[in-house]
């Protein structure tokens, strides 16, 4: 491998927690839906680099059936953002609290 | 270990199912609400008339009269096992016998009759199959299929608070049966740890070793859930709001039946489950009959409705039967069996009365009641039996329960025996009371003024030649119960 | 893909192509009820080729596993989308559903749910998962007829994601410090001198984290109460039993696989199901809306399962799937009488409009006393059973005070169980006639209140079945 | 004759008791006083007859076991000997002349089926009090004549004052019979058998402190039903009652169970010094309390029902000095012409025009003779005139007292000789009230019917003659009844002592009559001076009760009530609930709706595991 297992681990380890911050930090939907992008390509970033450690191809199949859900995901997303947006007119999170209690 | 009497027809399970049957022809035709009258009626009789034959056959027979047994669930190793013995002989009798009663003073019931008769048959074949079932897992079965009918009955068709009453009853009796659950699964793993075979058969669990901590914590388990059933002392406050809300024929069921259940489940589970753990407990019960008996009694004193007096009066009397087995001698047991049986039937034929009393005065309060004897010479005659038994009049059913509970009381501790006598005045006090509002006096402004019809006459006359009869000649019912109480005594229980 | 292979998954291949199909034809052909039948019957024969069909191979592609624990799995959820379709016909017609757009999403559905719990590899669990994930999002947004559809898609939407984020991080952690992503070697790999690789186990925290979404635990949970109100009724059906049932499918292989290793989770996930326990039982209490309680309910469930998954063993699986089963049934049940009651101005939820109703429609209302008294454990309904084997599993593993916890709240959980039926039957307002029910919802109702009374007096049979299809340590 | 007949004696009244009870509504009048009275009189008919199966041992025989269970037997069995033989014959007696008498005077009454039913049933709880063979069966009748008391003194019950009579009657007797079902439990525990002869052969095996308790339950459970001090306050309420029942019960047979069960137990009693003062004490104080009450009484029945306790107090005295045939004699003695005085009170009232207060009455001399001189009879035996019955009964117990010598009897016989007095005085202050002076009257009186008069004169005979049956030796008599009750002769005390006593008694009975003659031949008018009330209230006793008993018990049973089930067992249980509810609505507001909060939630989830395992990794 041309860099240690750790290293890759670290990066993908901060990138998923920058994620994992922006999703909490934001309230707006659509940064919220790119925090979890990025979460998702730190997963992405894992798996190849264990693969290579691993010496293995699954990790690298794994990586593509996830590209294939992340891209699902997005376009559903999307859709429900616009959908919401001709709704209530706002993709600010803090709107959409009528269901409580 | 099926004994000798492999009866070819099952008997028990046709007592045990007639009823749901009943139940099902009524659900079926729940729109005509005669049909569905007679056919309650009928099989409440045909249950007692079968219980009788039984009764019949098996005079001067010894070991389980009846016994059946079936697989039911193979993979826990739960077995639909039923017993009859002498003492679950004569509580299925009564059981039938108020079962027809119940039937009858509710007969003109206008509010859904059908789904009131459904529900009091699911009632009859709850109570049988907990007086049968030996297989622990069929008894919890049993023991909570009560409380349904029980609730929607109290809560349906009761009176102002009903709701409360009813929620109240429904989680008294399954915090204490929750428990129960847990302590049968443990003994059951326990059992089956030690030898191997998984079983819920109650002569099989007898055999598990236990250590004095595990026998403890499972004993409080089970008599939990007996306890509050019973109602003793602590765990009594639901008993006076059930009956105050309860329909009559509700009432009757849950003093003359339900309470029964708690005794029972004592007796053929708890103790013999638990020798050493029981004969550590007995102090403790008997002191808190003796509060139950004084406290019951006082605060019947100052009640103001006639069926919480006649409630907090079913607590004394129970106190007395606990108190009777807390002595743990022959004479005692047989005295708190006979005691409860008679119970039995005089509260059952007390509700019926204050029933009776409700529809033609339309009010249950002490103070509106009055001068009932004037009016209805008949009805107050029969009022005031039943309420002289109630106070344990010698020659009248309870009496003779009562001194044999307080012969063997006496015996096993002379300071018990002693103190329980003088809840027989404080007994006195509080129902001559009743009798005092309700029969002496001027009378007050009646509904309907129409002594008893022929129908009233039906559930009467038998009922109260059982009360006299049970005072005067009790041999034959001690009888049954001779045999079975030796073993339990001793060996804890039948083989 | 050999031909055996494609044959092995065929019942999985009936819904997924049967539903692209429906989906293509139905663009130009669009109509609402016969699609939906035919959804009904495609179900149907997939479940009865799940059964006959008898497959050569044990494992597809080394990610699903075609054992009789997953043909068992199969029958039963595509029996599920089935009873939710026949279920959501007249509400179709009422909202003015999509026929052909919502009977192809709900077989999708069915397809993910078996494919999870057939999973035998950890890929093959996260596409299951994401399959029936994502249709779930545009199902609970179905109804465009109401504002509140759209927020509970967008509140699952969003967890969801995140989810799907730590699923997949959890199992690329676990990837990278075990080597292999097919079950049984990957837990296996995870294991140096006894104890988990601290990467592994990290991956673990973040499998126990989507875990917890999916299924509802506790800290988890708070989605629950408003997607389960705001999504439509069927599909509340199917998400509460279906998504978390496939779930814990897949669970039990995964807990087996990991086998002495569970010890080291054992603190977290006793956490959690007392947390689960005790906290949804405490927020069911004072709720006035059915579907919310339901939801919070459905969270004290879980916990119950996640007891009798941390029991393991034989007895531990057997009660999980029993429970699993009755759970099921009942909600089912409970969520086909509120559909049946639905009208076009929305579900009857709030106790205020039950009140007295019990009379009006005495058979439905006692069918939902009957589903709520199984739900809350009386004996003679199967909920009895599925508690019984819990608490039996639980305590032959000595978790004794776990199983303390459970009884205080089954204790509890009663009381809001009760309240609806003392609603229903014991306040007396004269109620408005509600909805007169259709032919399909008593027939999905007369079957499930028959399974739960059968079940509750007779569970033998179903429980010898499953001891035979649990999958060997 | 075959002893099974003896069974007769007790079923024919519960045999006429239960007819009129199912079926008196529907008969005539006539026939149901018929048949009750029939019922009556064959039992003393039977009485009678078997009279010879008394002798000796007596007779035992058994119909059917009642109660049997490991170890203990009550069968419902009779023992026929001397003692039961001598009251059954009274008892039965009495009761035929007292249903006689009732016939005439309930003659107008709207319910006589309930009346003579209660009546029969009455004579057979006492008939099985007396001839019962065991304490258990003893317990029955006890407990039975308590019922049909209480049924008979409400018989009025439209007024609910008569209703709440009966009440404390039957509750009063239950506290008495309480001691008594104790002793009952004690000796079965002790013994192993309920069986009278059997205990009393086997009486001696007792310690000293074991049977002074026994007897001092034995005297409270006496106590209760003769209305001895502490229990006596029901007995002057229980006037309330028609005139018969008060003839019957409170003259006659129920006041007069107390002594007998003395009696029947005297071998236990005996053995118990201690016990045997006790009974003297309770017997002397009571006869004491009752004299001074009568003597302020203003109604004509109080006057005899105070009467009437402190002669029963004498019986008890009688038992304590140790003389059963002393006891027994005047119980007969005074059973007959209290019996007369009662019923003569009746013939009184009906002359008055229902008049009960003898300050409203007089003068009734001549309006009916005959009632007069019946009356007087029975005065005179009351008041203890040399020759008449009352008198050797009376004396006979003094002696006896006297005899027992030591200070603390001597007092007792001091007492017993100042009531004597104070009876006298009372006796003569009610006949001078009654049928002397003036008429005070309101209304018109009607003449009482024959039948009422003409079961008076035989009592009188026999209240005159009955001395006979036991004159002391001094009047050369032969003590024909300790005699048949197998009892030790009373030992001679010496012949001057004896005349002096007599000639004391005579002295003290014509003081009391002599300050009666003053003090009431003429009309004195409403007296209603201050110490007056003081005893017509019986010493304040019923305030006292109410103060001590009854209030503070309603507070406790309400204390139980409101702060027991209400407060403590119902306030935890929804205190317990409503804490639930408290923390599930705080818990219900965590989900608030906003998406972010929930994505904390997770966040949070995710800190609790993986902080778990650092936790758990770094341990």
């Amino acid at each position: 491998m041309i860099v240690p297992l750790e290293h890759v681990l670290y990066l993908s380890a901060i990138l998923f927690l920058l994620g994992l911050g922006c999703v909490l930090a934001r309230r707006n939907l659509i940064m919220i839906l790119i925090g979890v992008e990025i979460m998702l390509n730190a997963v992405g970033l894992t798996l190849v680099g264990a693969s290579a450690f691993w010496q293995q191809i699954d990790g690298q199949i794994m990586v593509v059936f996830l590209m294939a859900m992340t891209s699902a995901e997005v376009s559903i997303s999307l859709a429900m953002v616009v959908y919401l947006n001709r709704r209530k007119g706002t993709v600010d999170v803090r709107a959409f609290d009528e269901l409580r209690g | 270990m099926t004994p000798d009497v492999a009866t070819p027809f099952p008997l028990l399970s046709l007592l045990l199912w007639l009823p749901l049957g009943g139940t099902l022809l009524c659900l079926l035709l729940r729109h005509s609400s005669n049909l569905c009258r007679w056919i309650s009626l009928l099989t409440t009789l045909t249950v007692l008339v079968v219980a009788l034959g039984m009764a019949v056959s098996s005079i001067g027979g010894s070991g389980w009269l009846f016994y059946e047994d079936a697989a039911w669930i193979e993979p826990f190793g739960i077995r639909y096992t039923l017993g009859m013995d002498g003492i679950s002989l004569l509580l299925v009798l009564l059981t039938a016998l108020l079962q027809v009663a119940a039937i009858l003073i509710s007969w003109r019931q206008k509010q859904r009759p059908a789904l009131f008769y459904a529900l009091v048959l699911v009632m009859e074949t709850g109570i049988i199959g907990v007086f049968l079932s030996l297989d622990l897992i069929l008894f919890y079965l049993f023991w909570e299929l009560m409380l349904i009918p029980m609730f929607f009955l109290i809560g349906v068709w009761g009176h102002e608070n009903r709701v409360y009453a009813a929620v109240k009853f429904f989680f008294f009796t399954l915090a204490g049966s929750l428990f129960l659950l847990l302590a049968i699964i443990w003994l059951y793993l326990l059992h089956g740890g030690q030898t191997g075979d998984y079983s819920f058969a109650l002569d099989a669990l007898r055999q598990t070793v236990l250590t004095p901590g595990q026998e403890m914590i499972l004993y409080i388990g089970f008599m939990l859930a007996f306890i509050v059933k019973v109602p003793l002392f602590p765990f009594h406050t639901w008993l006076p709001d059930a009956h105050t809300e309860a329909p009559p024929a509700g009432s009757v069921d849950l003093a003359g039946l339900l309470l029964k259940t708690g005794v029972y489940g004592m007796i053929r589970f708890a103790f013999p489950l638990f020798p050493a753990a029981a004969q550590k407990s007995l102090p403790f019960l008997a002191i808190l009959a003796l509060v139950g008996i004084f406290y019951a009694a006082w605060i019947a004193y100052v009640q103001t409705d006639m069926k919480r007096v006649i409630a907090y009066s079913s607590v004394a009397h129970l106190g007395f039967v606990i108190l009777g087995l807390a002595a743990w001698n022959q004479l005692a047991w047989e005295g708190s069996l006979l005691l409860m049986i008679n119970h039995g039937i005089t509260t059952g034929g007390l509700f019926v009365m204050i029933a009776m009393i409700q529809d033609r005065s339309g009010t249950r309060e002490l103070g509106k009641l009055g001068g009932l004897w004037t009016v209805f010479p008949n009805l107050s005659a029969f009022f005031l039996l039943f309420c002289l038994s109630s106070l344990g009049l010698p020659g009248l059913a309870n009496f003779a329960g009562e001194i044999l509970v307080l012969l063997g009381a006496f015996k096993a501790d002379p300071l018990w025996g002693g103190m329980a006598v003088a809840g027989v005045v404080f007994s006195a006090a509080y129902m001559l009371r009743v009798v005092q509002s309700a029969l002496w006096g001027e009378s007050k402004k009646l509904a309907r003024n129409d002594d008893l019809a022929v129908r009233e006459w039906l559930i009467l006359v038998p009922l109260a030649a059982l009360v006299v009869l049970l005072g005067v000649y009790p041999a034959p019912v001690l009888e049954f119960l001779r045999e079975p109480v030796s073993l339990l005594l001793e060996t804890g229980g039948m083989p | 893909m050999t031909l055996s292979d494609l044959h092995a998954l065929l019942p999985q291949l009936i819904l997924a192509l049967g539903a692209t199909g429906i989906l293509m034809v139905g663009a130009w052909w669009p109509s609402r009820a016969p699609w939906v039948l035919t959804g009904v019957a495609l179900s149907f024969c997939a479940a009865i080729s799940a059964g006959i069909v008898l497959p050569t191979v044990t494992e597809v592609g080394g990610m699903f596993g075609v054992t009789p624990y997953a043909r068992f799995f199969t029958i039963l959820w595509s029996i599920l989308t089935g009873l939710t379709l026949l279920l959501s016909l007249r509400y179709a017609k009422v909202h003015r559903f999509a026929g052909a757009e919502y009977t192809a999403l709900v077989l999708f559905a069915g397809a993910g749910m078996s494919l999870l719990s057939a999973a035998s590899s950890l890929v093959g669990l996260f596409l299951g998962l994401e399959t029936f994930t994502l249709v779930l999002y545009i199902l609970i947004a179905f109804n465009r007829g109401e504002a509140i559809g759209a927020e509970a898609g967008l509140k699952y939407l969003v967890m969801g994601a995140v989810a799907t984020g730590f699923l997949a991080f959890g199992i690329a952690l676990i990837y990278a410090s075990s080597g292999s992503f097919h079950l049984p070697e990957a837990m296996h790999g995870l294991q140096i001198d006894g104890q988990m690789r601290p990467l592994g186990l990290l991956g673990w925290a973040m499998l126990l984290v989507a875990i917890g979404f999916k299924v509802s635990l506790v800290p988890f949970h708070l989605w629950t109460p408003d997607v389960y109100q705001g999504a439509p009724a069927p599909v509340t059906g199917l998400l509460a039993t279906g998504a978390k049932g496939a779930m814990f499918a897949a669970l039990i292989p995964l807990f087996a696989a990991l086998g002495t290793l569970t010890l080291e989770l054992n603190a977290v996930l006793a956490a959690l199901a007392m947390l689960s326990m005790v906290g949804g039982t405490l927020a069911a209490l004072p709720q006035r809306n059915l579907k919310r309680m339901l939801a919070y309910s459905s969270v004290v469930h879980m916990g119950y399962l996640l007891l009798g998954l941390m029991s393991g063993g034989p007895d531990g699986q057997r009660a999980v799937i029993f429970y699993l089963i009755v759970y099921g049934i009942a909600t089912l049940g409970a969520f086909g009488v509120i559909t049946s009651f639905a009208q076009a101005d929305g579900e009857p939820q709030d106790y205020e409009t039950f009140r007295g109703l019990g009379y009006r429609h005495p058979r439905r209302c006692s069918a939902l006393s009957a589903f709520l008294l199984s739900l809350a454990g009386i004996p003679p309904l199967a909920g009895f059973f599925g508690k019984f084997g819990i608490f039996h599993a639980a305590l032959k593993s000595n978790h004794h005070l776990l199983a303390l916890v459970g009884i205080l709240a089954a204790l509890v959980s009663v009381s809001y169980y009760l309240r609806p039926i003392i609603v229903l039957f014991m306040q007396e307002r004269p109620a408005q006639r509600l909805r007169p029910g259709c032919t399909h919802e008593f027939a999905v109702l007369t079957v499930c209140f028959s399974l739960v009374l059968y079940l509750g007096l007779y569970p033998g049979p179903l429980l010898e079945l499953i001891s035979q299809i649990l999958p060997s340590p | 004759m075959n002893p099974l007949l003896l069974f007769l004696i007790p079923i024919l009244p519960l045999f006429g008791g239960v007819i009129n009870v199912c079926f008196g509504s529907r008969l005539p009048h006539r026939l149901v006083s018929g048949l009750s009275v029939a019922a009556v009189s064959g039992s003393f008919l039977l009485a009678t007859l078997l009279w010879p199966l008394g002798s000796g041992e007596g007779t035992r025989v058994v119909l059917f076991s009642w109660l049997k269970s490991a170890g203990f037997q009550a069968d419902v069995g009779i023992l026929f000997d001397p003692l039961a033989a001598v009251m059954t014959l009274m008892v039965t007696g009495v009761a035929t002349l007292i249903h006689l008498y009732a016939a005439g005077y309930m003659a107008e009454d709207e319910s006589p089926a309930r009346f003579f039913a209660l009546l029969n049933l009455f004579v057979f709880a006492m008939l099985c009090i007396v001839l019962a063979d065991n304490l258990l069966f003893l317990f029955l009748g006890w407990e039975g004549v308590g019922f049909c008391s209480y049924g008979l003194i409400g018989f009025w019950y439209r007024n609910s004052k008569n209703a709440s009579a009966g009440r404390k009657a039957f509750i009063v007797t239950r506290i008495g019979d309480l001691f008594f079902a104790i002793a009952l439990l004690w000796l079965f525990s002790a013994f192993g058998t309920v069986m009278i002869e059997q205990i009393n052969a086997r009486v001696a095996e007792l310690d000293p402190l074991l049977l002074t308790g026994l007897t001092l339950l034995l005297l409270g459970g006496a106590c209760g039903k003769s209305a001895q001090l502490p229990l006596m306050s029901w007995l002057p309420d229980a006037m309330a009652g028609p005139t018969p029942v008060s003839a019957l019960i409170h003259a006659a047979t129920m006041v007069t169970a107390g002594v007998y069960l003395l009696c029947r137990m005297f071998p236990l009693v005996s053995l118990s010094p201690t016990g045997m003062a006790a009974i003297a004490l309770v017997g002397a104080l009571t006869a004491l309390y009752a004299a001074s009450c009568a003597l302020a009484q203003r109604e004509i029945k109080r006057v005899l029902a105070y009467s009437t306790m402190s002669q029963i107090g004498y019986m008890f005295l009688a038992v304590g000095v140790g003389t059963v045939s002393g006891a027994m004699f005047h119980l007969l003695t005074h059973a007959f012409f209290k019996a007369l005085l009662f019923m003569g009170a009746g013939c009184v009232i009906h002359l008055a025009g229902g008049e009960n207060d003898i300050y409203r009455m007089g003068g009734l001399k001549e309006k009916s003779p005959q009632v007069f001189w019946l009356f007087l009879v029975g005065i005179l035996c009351l008041a203890g005139t040399p020759l008449t019955g009352g008198f050797f009964s009376k004396d006979a117990i003094l002696l006896t007292a006297f005899a027992a010598g030591d200070g603390f009897y001597a007092t007792l016989w001091g007492i017993g000789v100042l009531t004597a007095g104070l009876t006298s005085f009372y006796s003569f202050r009610l006949l001078y009230l009654v049928f002397f002076g003036t008429a005070r009257q309101a209304g018109q009186g009607h003449a009482p019917s024959p039948l009422m008069l003409w079961t008076l004169p035989p009592l009188a005979l026999l209240g005159l003659c009955t001395g006979l049956l036991n004159l002391p030796h001094l009047f050369g008599g032969h003590e024909w009844l300790t005699l048949w009750l197998g009892q030790p002769m009373a030992e001679m005390l010496p012949v001057g002592t004896e005349i002096g006593l007599l000639f004391l008694m005579l002295i003290f009975f014509v003081g009391g009559w002599v300050i009666a003659h003053v003090r009431y031949r003429t009309f004195p008018g409403d007296e209603q001076a201050g110490w007056r009330s003081f005893l017509l209230s019986g010493w304040q006793a019923d305030r006292v009760y109410e103060l001590i008993l009854l209030r503070p018990y309603r507070a406790i049973c309400r204390f139980c009530w409101q702060g027991g089930d209400k407060a403590l067992i119902d306030g935890v249980m929804e205190g317990l609930a409503r804490l639930c509810l408290h923390w599930g609505d705080y818990v219900r507001r965590l989900s608030n709706g906003q998406v972010a909060f929930y994505l904390q939630g997770f966040a949070w989830g995710l800190l609790l595991i993986v902080g778990w395992f650092l936790l758990a990794s770094v341990k």
